[in-house]
């Protein structure tokens, strides 16, 4: 099979041609960041500060709560005014510290000594990762520092650096590849080095030939990085598929990536480690893609961790009359918005405001079997039979099936002619089956 | 005459063979089983709800037969039915406090507002993984019934403000609605605890009361008055201690400026006037 | 349980529009089962017309009946608005297409009826059956009216007389057809031992039912529907595949007795039930391997029921058979997930 | 356990637990034979002498028969008694012997017989037995005469040989094959369990998608699939 | 699956003593083999002489009613009118000469069955061998589909075609017949059945050419 | 055709015991619930048929030749007696086989299509070869059908079917369906 691609999957129009071409400019301070406790996988960060605190641009503002956790730091300057709920991206509530920014601070940060990358251990390097608040950036917001120290009894052999961006609209990591591929190689660099690992690939779906172009361009010679050009299919991103194409390997499943030798890390995320190391500054900001029909100027934008949602549409022109649905993150697995007030995380890629017409709920019809969904899925489970279980709520027999190994791309729901919302099925069914049985049958 | 004995010969040696046969194989091979269980089983309701808290109905005809249980356990078992059991049994039917399902949140929908329009599969659940629903109040109801789904008594309609109404005499108090519910809204307690806080909700002040005018907004005046260390105000929320529910008295409702806290004696919303399972 | 929120006040935001919430993916790929369903019923337009002109208005009326029947019953039992989605016309027609001309047409009505009334609607409707509908009412008139279904009228008269008598009275027998029955090319085959030429199969000036007739027409129309992925063309390949490797090798052993592959292929009802019956997504398997698989059992009991069975057709009893084996082969042919060693089957 | 009147002994079989319509036992006959209601009529007599004297023996000798052996027991009784009825029907009618052929000497086996030694008899008075057996074979031959009724009407345009559909009449002949004997009972089956929907409703499994995605305004289109 | 429902929960029986168990069923089989055997005394001579009834008939028919007719055995390849003493008569197999009022044999009655289109097909028919020809045919017994295969029963006017017809017989898609005698009409929309019948028929007849040529002889 | 292999064919699709003869539908009904079950019924069938071939073929041999009336009687008690032994033994050898296929043999004392090819295979006069390979054929014909009754019915279970088709209705359609599919063997390798 291809060498750079996998089998199954799907083609939703790209839409990338909104913004693809439209450079990274940076958004100016809102009058308030909200900075959830809540950002990223793991433990929520423990406050520091109290309300009528004063913090600088890059403060400290909450302590990682142990070692699956981040710490997480002003990104703004100015007053906290307290430590309240607000609503998360993803529909619940969540504390938050909120700070009222500092109208005509010139929001330089504190002077801080940047940490000297080459003198460190790998462990040490991982660990003024961690202190800088670094998480994926792909979506997944997994905290960087865990990824970059391996348990001890693997071995990792290859470091894949993921500018896949399989999902339609988003142009963040796009726009990351072309105007900064030595940061991405630099911040591959410190990966490697921290991992050990000789080789580095970093895959790039071929839809982005300049992206490729700047990359190939920038290559340090002492380096070992290749850049591969995938084939243009979703979800060439989603780590085990991109793995399987760029090493031919499947990671088995239940397994994470070491277990072939493999460390998946967002474009982006290499970036900011490498900022990390470059200017000393923390995580506090990153690019996001503001995108759709729904919006009256789409860009991308380097955005503050913590600037609520209402804050960036308005920089970029507001919505139109059209917008009906927003989303975070990509159309095909991004998580949807009811609220103007939330903040953006670090794990936000992108905001993707549809339409009517792409977002209406078709009727949904009954599964004629046609088996789309089945020649659709990456992982090669058998959705029709899965959503049919489902539907009965017989979610231990759909285990037999393995819904474990699915991992809620959409692929499914994006082919099925009877519009059924299988992967919204199979999320609901994992957590059926994570909540606390009762009783029996 | 020949033809009738060897007839009566044939079939009696048959039979004779076989006797001997099963008897020897009887004797050696029987494998023995309570029948009563079986018997006890069919008398059973055979919901397999767990109430009882054995797994499934047969489980507790064992218990019952072993005598380790009272027939009473068996809380979906109409009186009569139980003194089916017992009588068979020969044994007591015992006796069980009456416990019900009770709903924490009364924002019905004319008084919790929503503020975006969830639209896909008709269920709590996916509702509320949804972008939480798009009800304001994120720790309220979102109404689309999955306890009432769950509910294998029927015990459980949905009222046209989309709360789930108990109907106290159906429910058996199985949990069912408990474990179905994605906001964890019901709890199971007696009926005659008649004290409670009818929100989860941990916003406080207006923020709570701007998203629902039912809410508990933490004033903290039915701490003041109810009996001491009956209420305790626990991050923007007042919480019962049901320990001491003996002192329990109307006064600590009286002061309440939303309704939050509430005396409930039998049912505790309104009777459902439109929608309900159908 | 259909009470759901209805907004009580206004948004929050006075200044946003209400906003939607739906589950992700916000896409979705254009193809609808409607669009599907509708599509094949307007293929099948030219194989209609063709019946028509090789076997006149009688034609029409069979047709016309078996739809309305099919159609009646769709809209009393089936669930509401399901003669929308147009499957049932698909079933409706393609019964009409593999009855004689000659019958009564209040037979073909109560076939449309059985087909979705058994075939479908007590299975639940759309999608949920495990025969197929078309092929359960013509299987059900093929055993209610033997005789009837087995008397072939013979091609050629005008447009506008009678194949038989269309017009019997509902639940009587019709008079003895006063037109000329011919055998068809299989019937002539088995109980004769005489072939047809290739060439007449192909236009389909032979005897046979209507749509049974002509197979380049079919062919055609099916090759549009692969082109658009309505239907797998792995199952008409390897029906054809099947059916021309077994019948080609009987036939190396002895010319004689067996008919040769290219008769084989393209007389009776195998082009159509290959193309439009066998295809039918519901009813056949949703793995590519279970395809290849379904195509290849559908031809191995063509060839045997065609040429040692009693009957002188045998693809309809073949995809019924077929199709019952549907479940288990969608079992055996679960693909192995990514990740995993080997396949488990459930 | 509460105790069933002689009234509830005797009606129960015929239609709240019909052996065949209700508890699905004794199929074959009720399939096999059923194609003509001469047939149908003589395997429901037929049968239902075994079973009420099986039964009226049974519940006698109850006390005496060991319950290890009961099975074997209870079959000798019942194989006793279909011998003979089908020595005396292939002597009296012959032709309805022969049409009904080997199912006579299956109704040892058909198991609404051993059924009710097994559940009542073999448990309860000679009376009460015999009642109970006059129920279930009542029972039975309500069955019966409903399949071959409707086979034979339909299948033949007769009823016992009598033209009743018209001359002109085209008979399903499916009705008188097997798959019209399964048919039959299906439709028959349906009929049954539309009558009780009616009374009783039974508690459905959840179907997600069949209770039509929510709407929150009327706009939003419904789901159209499955919706009952 | 099973109908025991309701009923009391089965009494906890001590185990029975062996001697009970062998005696109960020796006992009762035994009384079981005298009911039956009484009934069987009674009902035996009817069922025979039924069965001789219609095989009689239908020899009558095939024979076109011939005066008189003899049963004969076919035992070790040749035609007994007496077969050896203490051979069950009812177990060889047996063919019947019919003979006319003057006394000269008609022709012989032969039984055949074999597979038709849903199971066997049995069929009595008449032969004779001095004119090889078929003089008359009926089918005993049959489960071939009602309304198709069983016009072999039915339709008179098809069945009528046998009589006289030569051996051995030619079966004929209706309408191509020319006349021959050795033709016979296929039945449509029953061609298998109709088929296997004139094959039973010629089949039985070349089976038996031999024996029936020594026995003509031996006349 | 060969003899043997005919009666093999003929009893397993073209007279299939159940869908064409009508024999052992009470387990055909009860126990096609699902395909594992179903399996496993096939078999204990299968080995039942062969036992009841075997000891028919005997009594009709040996015990019988003098008293066909009581072949009826004979049968039946020696099935049922020896069933019943080989169930106890097996529950007493190996508990997991008799969980296995044990539990379902007295269902299918109960079942005509034992008694009844003991019968045919009599009337037929079928020998000790013939009368086994009938017993295989019969057999595996059971076990197809239950077995293709079984993956349908799972399938079935999968989807909405009406109120009125839950339970019986709807598996007796199904069965009639069958039963027309089988029709098309009708005949096969008669002619
Ligand atoms: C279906 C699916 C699609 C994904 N697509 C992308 C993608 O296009 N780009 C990306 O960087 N990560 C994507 N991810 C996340 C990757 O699987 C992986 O978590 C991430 O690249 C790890 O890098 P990070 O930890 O730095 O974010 C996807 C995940 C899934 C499940
Ligand atoms: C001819 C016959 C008919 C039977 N009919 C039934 C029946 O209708 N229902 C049933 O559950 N069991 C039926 N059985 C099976 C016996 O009831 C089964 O052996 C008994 O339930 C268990 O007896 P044991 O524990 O002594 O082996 C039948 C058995 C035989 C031999
Ligand atoms: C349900 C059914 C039952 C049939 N039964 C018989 C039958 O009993 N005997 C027979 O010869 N053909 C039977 N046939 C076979 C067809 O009638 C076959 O077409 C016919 O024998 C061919 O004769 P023809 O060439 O005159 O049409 C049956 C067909 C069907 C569909
Ligand atoms: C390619 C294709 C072939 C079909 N063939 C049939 C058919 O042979 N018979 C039929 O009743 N319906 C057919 N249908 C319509 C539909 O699938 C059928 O009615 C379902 O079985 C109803 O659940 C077909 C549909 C498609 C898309
Ligand atoms: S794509 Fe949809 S309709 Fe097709 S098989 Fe899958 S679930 Fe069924
Ligand atoms: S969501 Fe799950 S089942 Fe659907 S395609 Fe993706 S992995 Fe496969
Ligand atoms: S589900 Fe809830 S309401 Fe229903 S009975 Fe169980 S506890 Fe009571
Ligand atoms: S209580 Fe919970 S489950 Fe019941 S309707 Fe409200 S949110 Fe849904
Ligand atoms: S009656 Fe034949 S198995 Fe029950």
């Amino acid at each position: 099979m291809s060498s750079n691609g996998f089998r199954h999957g799907v083609h939703p129009p790209e839409r990338k041609e909104l913004t693809a071409a439209v450079p990274v400019r940076r958004m100016p301070f809102p009058e308030q960041v909200v900075l959830p406790l809540r950002q990223h996988a793991g433990k929520p960060a423990v406050p520091l500060v109290q309300r009528g605190d004063r913090v600088e641009r890059g403060d400290k503002v909450a302590a990682a709560d142990g070692y699956m956790s981040v710490p997480m730091h002003a990104s703004a300057a100015g007053i906290v005014t307290g430590i309240d709920w607000v609503p998360h991206p993803d529909g619940s509530m969540v504390e938050a510290v909120h700070i009222a920014v500092e109208r005509h601070s010139a929001q330089l940060p504190r002077p801080r000594l940047v940490p000297e990358w080459e003198s460190l251990a790998g462990d040490d390097v991982a660990r003024a990762v961690q202190e800088a608040g670094v998480v994926g950036l792909g979506g997944a917001a997994f905290p960087a520092h865990v990824k970059m120290a391996p348990p001890k009894d693997t071995t990792v052999e290859i470091l894949i650096v993921n500018g896949a961006e399989c999902e339609p609209y988003l142009t963040a990591d796009h726009r990351v590849m072309v105007e900064y591929p030595e940061r991405v190689h630099f911040g591959t660099r410190i990966m490697m080095r921290a991992l050990g690992v000789g080789r580095a690939v970093i895959g790039v779906e071929s839809n982005k030939p300049d992206a490729v172009e700047a990359l190939r361009a920038t290559i340090p010679s002492d380096l070992d990085i290749s850049v591969e050009s995938l084939t243009v299919k979703y979800p060439q991103g989603a780590e085990k598929m991109l793995i399987h194409a760029i090493t031919g390997r499947e990671v088995p499943s239940g397994k994470l990536p070491v277990h072939v030798g493999a460390i998946v890390q967002n474009v982006g995320t290499v970036a900011a480690i490498a900022e990390v190391f470059e200017t000393g500054l923390p995580l506090i900001e990153r690019i996001v893609t503001v995108t759709g029909r729904g919006v009256n100027r789409p860009s991308n934008l380097i955005v503050p961790v913590g600037t609520r949602l209402r804050d960036v549409l308005d920089f970029c022109g507001g919505l139109n009359e059209s917008a009906a649905e927003i989303v975070f993150g990509g159309p095909m697995m991004g998580m949807v918005q009811a609220d103007l007030d939330t903040p953006l995380t670090k794990g936000t890629t992108g905001i993707v405001v549809l339409t009517h017409e792409e977002t209406s709920a078709r009727a949904t019809l009954p599964c004629i079997r046609c088996g789309r969904c089945v020649d659709a899925c990456p992982v090669f489970l058998m959705p029709q039979q899965l959503g049919a279980l489902a539907q009965l709520g017989r979610y231990e027999d759909m285990q037999q099936w393995n819904l474990a190994d699915c991992m809620l791309c959409g692929s499914c729901s994006y082919v099925c002619p009877s519009n059924i919302p299988l992967s919204q099925m199979f999320a609901l069914s994992k957590a059926a089956l994570r909540r606390p049985k009762a009783k029996v049958a | 005459m020949t033809l009738i004995l060897s007839a009566v010969a044939i079939l009696g040696g048959i039979g004779l063979a076989f006797g001997v046969i099963i008897a020897v194989a009887q004797r050696r091979l029987r494998v023995w089983e309570d029948p009563r269980i079986d018997a006890v089983n069919e008398l059973l309701p055979g919901a397999n709800c767990g109430a009882c808290g054995y797994a499934g109905c047969r489980a507790f005809a064992e218990a019952t037969v072993q005598g380790v249980v009272t027939p009473a356990q068996c809380t979906v078992m109409s009186p009569d039915m139980r003194d089916d059991v017992a009588s068979y049994l020969g044994v007591d039917a015992g006796t069980a406090v009456k416990r019900v399902a009770r709903l924490l949140c009364a924002g019905g929908r004319d008084v919790a507002p929503y503020k975006a329009e969830y639209v896909g599969i008709s269920s709590c659940a996916a509702a509320v993984a949804v972008g939480g629903g798009g009800k304001g109040c994120a720790w309220g109801c979102v109404g689309h019934g999955d306890c009432a789904v769950a509910c294998t008594f029927d015990a459980i309609a949905m009222n046209e403000q989309n709360l789930p109404v108990v109907d106290i005499d159906r429910c058996t108090a199985c949990n069912d609605c408990v474990v179905a519910c994605p906001l964890g809204l019901f709890t199971i307690m007696p009926v005659d605890h008649h004290l409670i806080v009818q929100c989860r909700s941990l916003l406080s002040g207006d923020a709570a009361t701007r998203v629902c005018s039912v809410a508990c907004n933490a004033c903290a005046r039915c701490v003041q008055d109810a009996a001491e260390g009956l209420i305790a105000m626990r991050s923007g929320l007042a919480v019962i201690d049901y320990e001491r529910i003996r002192l329990e008295d109307q006064r600590a409702i009286e002061r309440c400026p939303t309704g939050a806290i509430t005396w409930v004696d039998g049912a505790q919303f309104q009777v459902l006037t439109a929608g309900g399972v159908n | 349980m259909n009470t759901s929120p209805t907004p009580a006040t206004a948004p929050f935001h006075a200044d946003t529009p209400r906003l939607e919430l739906t589950a992700s993916p916000h896409v979705h790929a254009p193809d609808s089962t409607v669009r599907i369903m509708w599509t094949v019923v307007i293929s099948l337009l030219p194989i209609v017309a063709a019946s028509v002109f090789f076997f006149g208005i009688s034609a029409l009326l069979i047709i016309g009946a078996a739809v309305a029947g099919a159609l009646a019953t769709e809209r009393l039992t089936g669930p509401r608005n399901a003669v929308r989605d147009g499957s049932a016309v698909i079933t409706g027609l393609l019964l009409g297409l593999i009855l004689p001309a000659g019958m009564p047409i209040w037979m073909p009505f109560i076939g449309g009826a059985v087909a979705i009334g058994f075939g479908k609607v007590i299975f639940g409707g759309l999608g949920q059956n495990v025969f197929n509908p078309a092929l359960v009412g013509r299987a059900f008139l093929q055993a209610a009216f033997p005789a009837a279904i087995t008397t072939w009228p013979a091609m050629g008269g005008g447009l506008f007389d009678l194949r038989g008598d269309n017009f019997a009275l509902p639940l009587m027998s019709g008079n003895a057809p006063d037109v000329i029955t011919e055998a068809t090319p299989l019937g002539l085959m088995k109980f004769e031992g005489t072939g047809t030429d290739l060439m007449s199969l192909l236009v389909g000036n032979t005897g046979g039912s209507l749509g049974e007739t002509s197979a380049l027409l079919i062919l055609v129309c099916g090759a549009y529907l692969a082109w658009k992925r309505y239907l797998d063309w792995r199952v008409p390949v390897s029906i054809f595949a099947t059916v021309a490797l077994l019948s080609g090798v009987l036939w190396q052993i002895d010319s004689e007795r067996y008919a040769n592959p290219l008769f084989m292929l393209f007389s009776g009802g195998l082009v159509l039930g290959a193309v439009y019956m066998a295809t039918d997504m519901v009813t056949s398997p949703v793995t590519r391997a279970g395809a290849w698989i379904f195509g290849a059992g559908i031809g191995a009991l063509v060839v045997l029921i065609r040429t040692w069975g009693g009957l002188p057709e045998g693809v309809m009893y073949a995809i019924l058979l077929m199709n019952a084996l549907v479940p288990f082969i969608n079992r055996f042919t679960r693909p192995r997930v990514f990740g995993t060693p080997a396949r488990r089957n459930a | 356990m509460r105790a069933t009147t002689p009234q509830q002994d005797l009606l129960r079989g015929v239609w709240r637990e019909n052996p065949v319509l209700v508890q699905m036992l004794g199929l074959c006959p009720a399939l096999a034979v059923t194609n003509s209601l001469a047939n149908g009529i003589a395997m429901g007599l037929a049968t239902f002498f075994v079973l009420l004297g099986s039964s009226i023996l049974v519940s006698s000798l109850r006390k005496l028969i060991p319950g290890e052996v009961r099975i074997t027991a209870y079959i000798l009784i019942i194989a006793t008694f279909v011998t003979i009825v089908d020595l005396l029907l292939a002597s009296i009618v012959p032709d309805i012997h022969k049409a009904l052929g080997a199912f006579i000497a299956l109704i040892v086996v058909n198991c609404i017989i051993l059924g009710r030694q097994e559940a009542f008899s073999s448990r309860n008075s000679v009376a009460r037995s015999a009642l109970d057996a006059m129920g279930t074979g009542a029972g039975f031959m309500v069955a019966l005469l409903l399949m071959s009724g409707i086979r034979e009407l339909l299948g033949n345009g007769t009823l016992l040989g009598v033209t009743v559909m018209g001359p002109r009449f085209e008979p399903w002949i499916i009705m008188i094959l097997p798959p019209g004997g399964f048919f039959t009972l299906g439709i028959l089956l349906l009929v049954l369990s539309w009558r009780t929907q009616r009374t009783v409703r039974r508690p459905q499994p959840r179907r997600w998608l069949h209770q039509a995605a929510v709407q929150t305004t009327p706009t939003t289109p419904v789901g159209v699939g499955g919706e009952r | 699956m099973s109908g025991m429902h309701g009923g009391p929960a089965p009494e906890v029986k001590p185990a029975a003593p062996a001697s009970r168990l062998v005696s109960t069923l020796a006992v009762a089989g035994a009384i079981a083999g005298l009911l039956i055997v009484t009934v069987h005394q009674w009902a035996e001579p009817r069922i025979l002489s039924h069965q001789a009834r219609v095989i009689a008939a239908a020899v009558d028919e095939v024979l076109q009613g011939p005066a008189r007719t003899t049963t004969l055995y076919v035992h070790d390849g040749a035609l007994v009118a007496t077969p050896p003493a203490g051979l069950d008569t009812l177990k060889l197999e047996r063919i019947w000469a019919g003979y006319d009022d003057t006394g000269r044999m008609i022709g012989y009655a032969l039984m055949a069955g074999e597979p038709g289109f849903q199971d066997v097909i049995n069929v009595m028919f008449g032969y004779d061998p001095a004119t090889e020809s078929v003089l008359g045919m009926r089918v005993l017994d049959n489960k071939e589909t009602p309304g198709l295969g069983d016009r072999i029963v039915k339709d008179t006017a098809w069945v009528a075609l046998f009589e006289g017809a030569g051996a051995p017989l030619v079966p004929t898609k209706p309408g191509n017949a020319t006349g021959d005698a050795h033709e016979v009409e296929t039945i449509t929309g029953a061609t298998i059945s109709s088929r296997a019948v004139i094959g039973i028929i010629n089949n039985r007849i070349e089976r038996m050419r031999p024996l029936l040529e020594r026995a003509g002889g031996m006349q | 055709m060969n003899d043997l292999l005919w009666i093999l064919i003929s009893a397993m699709v073209v007279n299939n015991f159940t869908l064409a003869l009508f024999l052992g539908l009470c387990p055909f009904m009860g126990v096609s619930a699902r395909v594992s079950t179903a399996l496993r019924m096939g078999a204990a069938n299968i080995f039942v048929l062969v036992l009841t071939s075997l000891a028919a073929w005997f009594l009709n041999r040996f015990v019988l030749p003098g008293a066909p009336y009581l072949r009826l009687i004979s049968f039946i008690v020696v099935i049922a007696s020896l069933v019943q032994i080989v169930e106890m033994t097996i529950r007493k050898v190996s508990p997991t086989l008799f969980r296995e296929l044990g539990i379902y043999l007295p269902l299918i004392t109960t079942n005509c299509a034992i008694l009844g090819l003991a019968i045919f295979q009599t009337n037929r006069g079928y020998g000790l070869a013939q009368g086994l390979f009938f017993a295989v054929g019969a057999g595996l014909g059971l076990t197809l059908a239950l077995v293709l009754m079984a993956s349908i019915r799972e399938q079935t279970e999968l989807s909405i079917v009406p109120d009125l088709a839950r339970g019986m209705g709807i598996v007796l359609i199904i069965a009639g369906t069958l039963s027309l599919a089988f029709m098309g063997f009708a005949g096969l390798f008669s002619s």
